[in-house]
């Protein structure tokens, strides 16, 4: 697995594309960033990484840089500002010490700082690395296939207030009276039904009787029906039929006096009117 | 710098590695196993699914009595908290039968009852006796049989009788923990039309003639009702009788 | 070290079993537990992840010593096909790691992750809790939130909490599945973990004088010109106060 780190150092692929004139060869992808590339080039010294020359490191950066910017590499910003970063460390490195620069930060602390960042981060690859040899379940060791898992069943704790019940008595009446009330379909006899019917029974009188006939007589009698049609509604509904039909004029209507019966007779034969 | 920090760094790397890998290879404290029963062992405790004989012959070195070893494991294994079950011709370990209900947590949360049961509670407590299709009649709603349960379950409702009608319905009514948990002395305590229409909670809008029952709680069978005669539950049945004589005590 | 560690657990367990044996002995404890034994042996057989011992403690009878069980069934099952290990302070039963080499068949594909996946993990798991930008700052490069999310995927990396500091930074750690994936018992069991303390490889961020331009990803670069999105990262808010002072003096 530490091998994987090291791939992707291809001088010789870079050096052969350049001799034949191709570009973009060079694979600067294979470093995530500019310490990824310092940090392969510090392990091409082949030396401890404590004991890394920046100076040498850093001519070896910048000229890695100048080589892809020769195949015309785009190059990421950062990997510019480091080589310009280590251009100016490497001169500060080798301009001697003394002068009246004292402000700025020592030239050896800054190389010891790019060092110890180097070795974090090459410490941290050996981590990954070492932890990825660690025994690791579906790898080296298993897990139980079938687990019958433990389960957790929570049974519920059924609670509920004296209030919740009475409102739920109160809802549940509310509803059921109000929103569930059907009309049931009104046992009557319809003005179109007793219209017909009295109709009917006018023309079945004889046609020359110049008779009245009591209304009562023509009704329905109630076995007529399916339904327990109340007698009220047969009366109500047979007299507005009888007086649309006197208003239409086939049939007439006499009554002598309030509440006394009422009679009809046929009006398709002339008579004279009375009413 | 002396000496290479990262170098160190990696040793220790590499010692851990190793002592911990070294943890995992536990010496054999009790006694040794055979190699082979122990790679059947492992082969049928990390299989997705139960193995057959076929299966696990092909796993093990050619030589390997399969058949001899499976007998040998199950025996191992038999009176144990886990076993090695053969299913439909197929091997796999599983937990003990009997410890099964074990390997259940069970956890009590409070929870409120559901508006159906609330409903149901509440007619039961105003209407008792009362059939079932006497709730549904009153909530203009059916009411599962689940719905009924729970609140028997619950030990607030409970059956009563059966109504001397065609079907001899059976008729529910509340208990005694029903009272306790809801803090009343009795079932008349529940409040009356015009309380539950001051407090709002009876809709405005229901007729004037809109009737709900003075909530009562007779022991005693009323005249409508005939005893449970539910040989099918005799724990009902016995509880019945108890009741009962507690009545004439 | 972890290997003081092993050791001392190892006489721990033996004090325990030893005691345990003893009281084997007695009949009417010996059956007692006998039982317990069993019963943990399958919730330890049963659980899908792994148990702690609290859990166990809370399944088993109360009176049951959970610690001294654990050890007895960790030393029944030393040098079986199946062992008791202990990881993420949490036990549960594995394959035997000497059987690696049988059990290829049953290999799942190793994942592969990316170089950077990689490197972050290593540095979540051992700089944790750690921050994106801490993190940024030890690969020199910007993380993209891809490569997180790929470990929190895994069920490997987790947010802790928020740093506090200017913008309260997300946190990031490991989560358990990560020690029990790797059979680390904690997270200082991490391999090399004292070494790369003790060398000074794990601090996240170096004395003041010791900092330098930090070469980082464009997008940072062009924050440069805002100096209140730079309080995201703290490395560059102290930069540039630095500069500041320096043209000052």
């Amino acid at each position: 697995m530490s091998d994987d780190f090291q791939e992707n150092l291809d001088f010789e692929a870079a050096d052969n594309a350049a001799e034949e004139g191709e570009s973009l060869v060079l694979d600067i992808d294979g470093y995530e960033g500019p310490l990824h590339l310092l940090l392969e080039l510090a392990r091409k010294q082949k030396v401890d990484l404590a004991r890394i020359s920046i100076l040498e490191l850093a001519e070896q950066y910048i000229a890695f840089i100048k080589t892809a910017q020769d195949l015309r590499i785009e190059l990421a910003a950062d990997y510019l500002v480091m080589a310009s970063w280590l251009a100016y460390l490497k001169s500060r490195l080798i301009i001697p010490k003394d002068g009246p620069e004292e402000q700025l930060p020592e030239a050896d602390e800054l190389a010891a700082h790019l060092a110890f960042r180097l070795q974090r981060l090459e410490a941290m690859r050996r981590a990954a690395s070492g932890l990825f040899r660690l025994p690791q379940e579906g790898q080296a060791v298993f897990k139980r296939g079938m687990p019958e898992g433990l389960r957790s069943r929570t049974t519920p704790l059924w609670g509920a207030e004296i209030f919740d019940i009475l409102e739920a008595y109160g809802t549940s009446r509310s509803r059921s009276l109000i929103k569930n009330h059907k009309l049931p379909r009104p046992l009557v006899l319809s003005l179109e039904g007793a219209r017909t019917r009295l109709k009917r029974a006018i023309m079945g009188l004889a046609s020359d009787s110049e008779d009245w006939t009591s209304l009562d007589s023509l009704l329905p009698t109630k076995n007529e029906f399916e339904e327990d049609i109340p007698v009220s509604s047969i009366k109500a509904s047979s007299l507005l039929a009888s007086l649309e039909l006197t208003k239409e004029g086939h049939m007439e209507l006499r009554q002598s006096g309030a509440f006394t019966p009422i009679f009809v007779r046929g009006a398709d034969r002339k008579v004279d009117k009375e009413t | 710098m002396s000496e290479d920090r990262v170098e160190k760094a990696a040793e220790g790397i590499e010692s851990s590695v190793v002592s911990l890998t070294a943890r995992l290879q536990s010496a054999p404290e009790g006694e040794a196993i055979e190699a082979d029963l122990r790679l059947l062992e492992a082969l049928l405790f990390a299989a997705v699914e139960p193995i057959d004989t076929q299966t696990l012959r092909e796993r093990l070195p050619e030589d390997a009595d399969v058949g001899a070893l499976l007998a040998r494991l199950a025996r191992d294994y038999s009176g144990r908290g886990v076993n090695l079950v053969r299913v439909a011709d197929r091997w796999r370990f599983q937990t003990a039968i009997d410890l099964e209900p074990h390997l259940v947590d069970i956890k009590e949360a409070p929870r409120k009852l559901s508006k159906a049961a609330l409903e149901t509670l509440a007619i039961i407590a105003y209407h008792q006796p009362v059939t079932r299709a006497e709730i549904e009649d009153v909530r203009g709603v059916a009411v599962s049989k689940g719905t009924i349960d729970v609140l028997m379950e619950l030990g607030w409702a409970r059956l009563r009788g059966r109504r001397r009608t065609p079907g001899r319905p059976v008729t529910y009514g509340t208990t005694e923990a029903f009272l306790a948990h809801f803090n009343l002395e009795d079932i008349s305590d529940l409040p009356g039309r015009d309380d539950l229409k001051a407090a709002g909670l009876l809709d405005p809008r229901l007729p004037k003639d809109f009737e709900m029952p003075e909530p009562m709680m007779p022991d005693a069978l009323t005249n409508e009702e005939d005893p449970l005669e539910d040989e099918d539950d005799p724990n009902f049945f016995e509880d019945f009788l108890e009741e009962d004589d507690g009545d004439r005590a």
